[in-house]
């Protein structure tokens, strides 16, 4: 599995409660940010990948690429498993596929998870730009 | 200090309504009985990330504007559009989106709630087998049994077990907190002995497991209210459950679909499904036919992958198998406070959930061709008004691509990421505390929503705004006929 | 007559387009077909406000017109749909719901072509030599009226449930399918050559799904039923291959018969010991 | 605002009218003796029938059920779609319509008033928010009452008075009509998926039966001067062998009859007019029911006329729905509602070829028919259970003509044709009967004053129908009853013409009518302060949440009643 440091996984979008929180906080809060681009990973998953919590990772799919900060899962262990909160760094990466119903896929898709020490994780604005050339 | 009580709370579909707040110089400082969010939701009216002004978007930066301006602007956009989208909803009023569901019938556009990216595969499929539901209260007052699969209420309904369900306290059912309580209690407990006898007998451990476990019954099989988690994670909620599936991503099409042969008395080829030893769905299932009345709640991990619309066809399913032999119900968790109104409202006004769209002159439906994630995927739509929604943080980024490459107008309280991309941001006053109105709970109990502070000078509710911007779409059209008549 | 249509440009709002039907064209003059009223965005349009329009004839005049289509439709939706005779030969890609409630005649799309092809169809075949999208031959939300009769030719892949609810008819893809082949069929026939994606048959009461290549999995809701050395796919179309033929879906009580090629499945060996 | 309608055959059986050509005048929305000949505005009915507006007594048109059955249902609204136009908002069909779709076919068809049948109390938001976008019509919902908590332990514990108060309380927390009884007893035992099965059966864990819950509610009904009686649904609604739980519901309010009152409705009655042990030996059984209407006067009815098309049944009688399931295998929706009430969806085709449905067919023909009074009897189709609305005017067409029940019975299975009595019957109704079960004997069962005549200072709701009894003798022309009823000639609303020629002129709100139930003032509070005490043990919503407030009444129209209690 693991390839020049480099981890195959499943990933998986979702509901945190700290990410609740930060909505309703208001989306240009720190607290939102920083609970959205994160990555919750196996410890043993990053054991493998040789990094500590708080490391800056690459997530990649067949629809984009994000940097993001790993984060020790406390509901492990699901191996293989990588989860990122809902929000718009996990848009870029989940698969818009909607299988002629109208929901994209943001569960299951495949994914590589890289150390990624150089890159940084961008702010929202930052990250905005970069996607869409506005905000 | 005004104490204004029975309060509902605009965050989740749990819309619970006992909260009580202190208002104090036109401001929230204290609310009491609600959950984290429902905390930070009702203390963000003051937020300094507030819109207080509309805004325009003049050479690719932000200008403050005047609302009749916003407004106007706004109207010309959508009176000129070939096949706008108007998204969002869930997080207002059943009365604004009355409004709205007006003015995409007006502009012949295609009209969307959140439900597409949460619930939408779940409404499908249960217009294709029907729904054994019922309120909350009477899951409170009766079950039994109790499933949560693919949710996590811990997380994304905080109140949920104490209010409705293993923790609440019902008529013919009792709470189940003291026995988990003292479930936690005794693992405590067995922690202490586990190392003290590591400590002081110093003897195998696995003789110190055998001496141990008799004492300790598979809680599935103790009496009163019984919890069961299905999910991917060993999440919050699945910590307190008295049996966890951990079922492999993806797989819960096959788990659900074994669970229905085991329920139907009929035997498998197979020794695991999903990950999952047929034996322990065995259990499950005895757990299952034997209750009085179990209650299964399914949340986004069954309808955001995977077989996606099809799990819930196979739980769908399996609940009306289980009805042959037992009473159960099965219910959706649904997450933005009023997502299930935004259903409610669009069916009784067009026949159809989400996805309906007016270009021919009358509502057509089908998820997949009329629905927003699509259109914008296909790059069909020419312009967007968004309302009470942030689309941009919860779509796919080539589908927030086409919302922000076209004119894309957002109504809401807070600088969303959505308004960041926007062209014309109108700000609006929370729904629940600056504004009254309606809500559905996710068990279709409509719930009123109180105003208990006024909002920032200038800001109206959404459903005043779209009125505005409906009667100027009206008026615009009505001069364009003039024009082209003279 | 021959009708040629050219689409004057590049559509970027779905067009709604029924009238193109051999049906509807049949007696009129190509200005009044020019005429007929079509839908782009949420404005109302003449066809040949969209398209070139020129009429041949040909040299053996069938009953009912042959419309040909020079180019990109995939925006337009509902081409042929309710047809009951003639014939439509579409040169690039076609929108959804192509050939919808068709109850005879022909539909021949030399590109793909988006989802519900032959939705809700009764009769006439469809052939497309590229791929399909989802729901191919599958009914209206809500609706168990699935393909009642007729056939479906594809030669491409083809999305998620195809051939759903199906009660006759066949199916004939020549490529890889998606999720959910032949959900909850209770009749008629679907051929895959290659591969399928999970859950094959899903709730299945009856009919019959033929599996050339590799499928990732089957449902524990299926038993093993025996083996076999050939399988008919229609009168002169026969696969020569051991296949293994399941039974199911037992959740649904069913009897329909899934095979799958034995040769690309070696996961599925461990249901030998059943036999 | 001054109308004046000329010359038409006025059928108005409240004032005894009979098909009299005469004038009729309408000013600021009444029905008024004459009006200013000059000033008003004219409508010529020559050669037209001119009726008061349609009344319906039960029609499911609003609320969580009828909302369920719609989203439960796309197969049915996309070939039946309303286009906007001017004036009227878009929308969609068949048998469960959109709300604005529902609103224009009716007033296309000439009925004004429109009473929702079952309200479940904690969300009778929904129900109003449906009913105030159901535009023209006025309209009424019933409560449902019949299993509620508080109801079956004061009813087991002999407290009418308590009881009375506090169905008081919840009529006007709800904006309700009526007492809504649906199958008694039955909807709590369904709680746990268990049912009752007789008058006499025991309602599980709460020690009452079906009996004294009909009997105990008739009490409260008459305590509190409702002006309709309670409304029922029978117990074993649905299940071969009922007209006898029917019959025997009837007899048990025969002595709480007083000056020869009705104090009960039994509704949508074909479907509790099953005689037969089971499916196979089942058959009619309105001549025992018809006759024994007949020789009361206690009890009226309405028909649940069964059409032969593909609908949608909804009702508050979970257990049946859950049976209706599984003989079907269709699609099912359930809807339990705590502490009150149930409810279940089933999509449903009649076939003219099936023995029992071309029976159930028969049977409500047969009521209507055999009952001779036609005050007793009502038209409905308990829409959309038997049918959708659209319907009533083949029903029209079936009374009034036998010609037209031949032509219909002639296409029907064999079996239920040899059985069935309507080839014996040759009453056909005339446009009087029509009148009176299609409006004035709907008005009157209800208690609504200022409805189904055209007396003076009525409500100035007027269908006009292009038919001239003169020259067509309807049982013969029965398609040109059907033409004329379908699409009114005029409907008027409120004195306003919101109809001509079968389309819809405007779009405008109509009434919402409730029960102001006023009691005697000291109980109030002691009410209320019950109440709340048992709110968090019964309900999971606030007290202060639970009514419906008048901000969600479009256009309230609320009606005094003085209680007993």
């Amino acid at each position: 599995m693991v390839e020049k440091h480099k981890l195959k996984v499943v990933l998986l979008t979702g509901r945190t409660i700290e990410q609740g929180v930060g909505k309703e906080l208001g989306k240009i809060t720190s607290e939102y940010a920083e609970s959205v681009s994160v990555c919750y990973m196996d410890p043993e998953d990053m054991k493998k990948l040789d990094i500590k919590d708080g490391a800056n990772v690459q997530v990649s799919t067949a629809f984009g690429s994000v940097v993001v900060k790993a984060k020790k899962s406390l509901r492990a262990p699901h191996p293989g498993v990588i989860y990122i909160p809902y929000g718009p760094w996990a848009n870029v990466v989940v698969d818009p596929e909607t299988h002629g119903i109208g929901m994209p896929t943001f569960k299951g898709v495949p994914a590589t998870v890289e150390p990624a020490p150089d890159k940084p994780v961008l702010g929202l604005s930052e990250l905005l730009k970069q996607q869409f050339g506005k905000g | 200090m005004p104490v204004v009580k029975a309060v509902s709370c605009p965050v989740c579909g749990s819309l619970c309504d006992d909260i009580e707040l202190t208002i104090e110089n036109g401001e929230v400082v204290k609310v009491k009985n609600g959950c984290a969010m429902c905390e930070a939701k009702f203390l963000s009216h003051r937020s300094e990330h507030r819109i207080r002004k509309p805004l325009i978007r003049k050479d690719g930066e932000f200008v403050e504007t005047t609302l009749e301006e916003a407004i106007r602007r706004t109207a010309e956009i959508l009176a000129e559009a070939n096949y706008p989208v108007l998204y969002g909803w869930s997080n207002t009023s059943c009365e604004a989106i009355s409004v709205g569901i007006e003015l995409a019938e007006e502009v012949g556009g295609v009209i969307d709630n959140t439900a597409v990216v949460c619930h939408g595969p779940s409404l499908l499929s249960v217009q294709d087998m029907g729904i054994p539901s019922c309120t909350l209260g009477q899951i409170r007052h009766r079950a039994d049994l109790i499933i949560y699969w693919g949710c996590d209420p811990w997380s994304a309904h905080p109140r949920h077990i104490e209010r409705y369900t293993a923790f609440a306290e019902g008529r013919f059912e009792k709470s189940a907190w003291r026995g988990y309580m003292a479930k936690i209690r005794s693992l405590i407990g067995l922690k202490k002995i586990r190392s003290a006898a590591k400590r002081l007998v110093l003897k195998e451990p696995s003789e110190i497991e055998a001496r141990l476990k008799p004492t300790f019954v598979p809680s599935i099989a103790r009496e009163g209210r019984k919890l069961i988690v299905v999910d991917v994670r060993r999440t919050k909620t699945a910590e307190m459950a008295d049996f966890f599936i951990q079922v492999e991503p993806g797989k819960d099409y096959e788990l659900l679909q074994a669970l229905r042969a085991l329920v139907r008395d009929q035997e498998l080829e197979v020794d695991h499904v999903a990950g999952v030893p047929v034996e322990y769905l065995e259990e499950v299932v005895d757990a299952m036919v034997s209750c009085d009345f179990g209650a299964l709640f399914f949340g986004l991990g069954l309808t955001m992958g995977g077989a996606k619309l099809r799990n819930i066809d196979a739980a769908l399913s399996l609940i009306r198998d289980l009805n042959m032999r037992t009473k159960f119900v099965i219910m959706p968790m649904r997450g933005h406070f009023n997502v299930t109104g935004a259903n409610m409202v669009f069916t009784w006004q067009t026949g159809y959930p989400y996805a309906v769209d007016f270009s021919l002159g009358y509502p057509r439906y089908n998820p997949g061709e009329t629905s927003v994630v699509d259109v914008l995927l296909r790059g069909e739509s020419d312009a967007a008004l968004v309302v009470a929604s942030d689309p941009v943080s919860s779509f796919p980024r080539k589908a927030a691509e086409h919302l922000a490459r076209n004119p894309l107008i957002y109504v809401g309280p807070h600088m969303d990421v959505t308004a960041q991309v926007a062209d014309v941001v109108i700000p609006s006053a929370f729904v629940g505390i600056e504004a009254p109105g309606t809500a559905y709970r996710m068990d279709h109990v409509p719930i009123p929503l109180k105003k208990v502070v006024d909002p920032p000078e200038g800001v109206l509710p959404d459903e005043e705004i779209l009125r505005r911007i409906l009667s100027e779409v009206r008026k615009i059209k009505r001069e364009k006929t003039k024009a082209e008549a003279a | 007559m021959i009708v040629n249509l050219y689409p004057l440009k590049e559509f970027k709002l779905p067009v709604i387009a029924e009238c193109i039907n051999p049906e509807v064209f049949k007696g009129k003059s190509i200005e009044e077909i020019g005429r007929l009223e079509v839908w782009e965005g949420n404005k109302q349009r003449r066809l040949n406000e969209l398209f070139k329009l020129e009429a041949e004839e040909a040299e053996s005049s069938p009953e009912a017109p042959v419309i040909t289509i020079h180019g990109d439709v995939s925006r337009v939706r509902r081409i042929g749909a309710g047809m009951k005779n003639g014939e439509i030969v579409v040169k690039g890609d076609a929108g959804m719901h192509l050939g919808e409630e068709m109850r005879d005649g022909k539909i021949t799309v030399y590109g793909n072509v988006l989802g519900w092809a032959g939705s809700m169809m009764r009769g006439g075949t469809i052939e497309v030599h590229g791929n399909a999208g989802d729901y191919l031959g599958a009914p209206y939300r809500g609706s168990t009226e699935g393909m009642k009769g007729g056939k479906i030719i594809v030669h491409g892949n083809v999305g998620r449930e195809a051939g759903a609810h199906m009660k006759k008819g066949i199916i004939k893809i020549y490529g890889c399918a998606g999720q959910f082949v032949g959900f909850r069929m209770k009749g008629g026939t679907i051929y895959v050559q290659k591969d399928c994606e999970a859950r094959v048959g899903a709730c299945m009461v009856d009919g019959t799904i033929i599996v050339g290549g590799c499928v990732e999995s089957v449902l524990p809701s299926f038993t093993i039923e025996g083996l076999r050395k050939r399988v008919k796919i229609e009168e002169g179309e026969v696969v020569e291959a051991p296949f293994y033929l399941f039974t199911g879906d037992l959740t649904e009580n069913g009897r329909g018969r899934l095979f799958v090629a034995k040769g690309p499945n070696p996961h599925l060996s461990h249901y030998e010991k059943f036999l | 605002m001054e109308l004046l309608i000329r010359n038409g055959f006025v059928f108005d059986p409240i004032n005894g009218v009979n098909g009299e050509k005469m004038d009729i005048a309408v000013k600021d929305g009444k029905i008024v003796d004459k009006v200013n000949e000059s000033r008003a505005k004219t409508i010529d009915a020559t050669g037209m029938v001119v009726m008061p507006g349609g009344v319906d007594i039960h029609s499911h048109i609003a609320g969580g059920k009828v909302n369920a059955g719609r989203l439960l249902r796309p197969e049915d609204h996309f070939k039946d779609v309303e286009r906007k136009t001017a004036v009227t908002r878009s929308g969609v069909g068949y048998s469960i319509p959109s709300t604005f779709t529902t609103g224009y076919r009716y007033a296309r068809m000439g009925w004004t008033t429109v009473m929702d049948p079952a309200m479940p109390p904690l969300e009778a938001k929904h129900t109003h928010e449906e009913l105030s976008d159901t535009p023209i019509i006025d309209k009424a919902s019933y409560p449902l009452l019949g299993d509620w908590w508080f109801v079956l332990e004061y009813l087991r514990d002999g407290k009418i008075e308590e009881c009375a108060r506090h169905v008081a309380w919840m009529i006007k927390a709800t904006k309700g009509y009526a007492i809504k009884v649906v199958n008694p007893g039955g909807l709590e035992a369904w709680g746990y998926g268990r049912n009752v099965e007789s008058l006499d059966d025991p309602v599980p864990c709460f020690g009452i039966t079906p009996r004294e819950i009909i009997r105990g509610l008739c009490k409260v009904n008459k305590l509190l001067h409702l002006p309709h009686t309670i409304h029922l649904h029978t117990n074993n609604l649905g299940k071969p062998g009922n007209y006898l739980t029917a019959l025997e519901t009837m007899r048990c309010v025969e002595d709480l009859a007083e000056n020869g009152k009705p104090v009960i409705h039994i509704t949508h009655c074909q479907f509790c007019a099953f005689k037969g042990d089971d499916w196979r030996t089942f058959q009619s059984g309105a001549e025992e029911i018809a006759n024994y209407v007949n020789a009361h006067s206690h009890v009226t009815l309405d028909m649940g006329q069964v059409i032969f098309t593909d609908t949608t049944t909804m009702t508050a009688d979970g257990p049946f729905q859950y049976t209706l399931y599984t003989l079907t295998g269709n699609k099912w929706t359930n809807h339990d509602v705590e502490t009150e009430t149930s409810a279940g969806i089933v999509p449903f085709h009649y076939k003219r070829k099936s023995y029992v449905h071309a029976t159930q067919w028969s049977i409500g023909l047969e009521l209507a028919l055999l009952i001779k009074d036609p005050w007793k009897i009502m038209m409905t189709t308990d829409h959309p259970n038997g049918g959708p609305f659209t319907a009533y005017p083949r029903i029209i067409a079936w009374l009034m003509s036998r010609k037209a029940r031949e032509a219909t019975l002639r296409k029907i299975n064999p079996k239920a044709r040899s059985r069935s009595l309507l080839p014996s019957i040759s009453r056909e109704l005339d446009f009087y009967e029509i009148a009176i079960v299609t409006r004035a004997g709907q008005a009157k069962a209800l208690g609504l004053k200022n409805k189904g005549h055209l007396g003076v200072g009525a409500d100035a709701d007027i269908a006009i129908y292009n038919f001239n009894p003169e020259t067509m003798d309807p049982a013969k022309n029965y398609r040109a009853v059907r033409r004329a009823f379908k699409r009114a000639a005029y409907t008027i609303k409120g004195g306003q013409v919101v109809v001509k020629d079968g389309e819809v002129l405007k779009h405008m709100d109509g009434a919402t009518m409730w029960l102001d139930v006023q009691l005697c003032e000291p109980c109030e509070i002691e009410l209320n302060e019950n109440l709340k005490r048992r709110f968090k043990e019964y309900w999971t919503v606030e007290f202060e949440n639970y009514p419906v407030s008048e901000d969600y009444l479009a256009v309230s129209h609320p009606i005094p009643v003085k209680a007993d209690v």
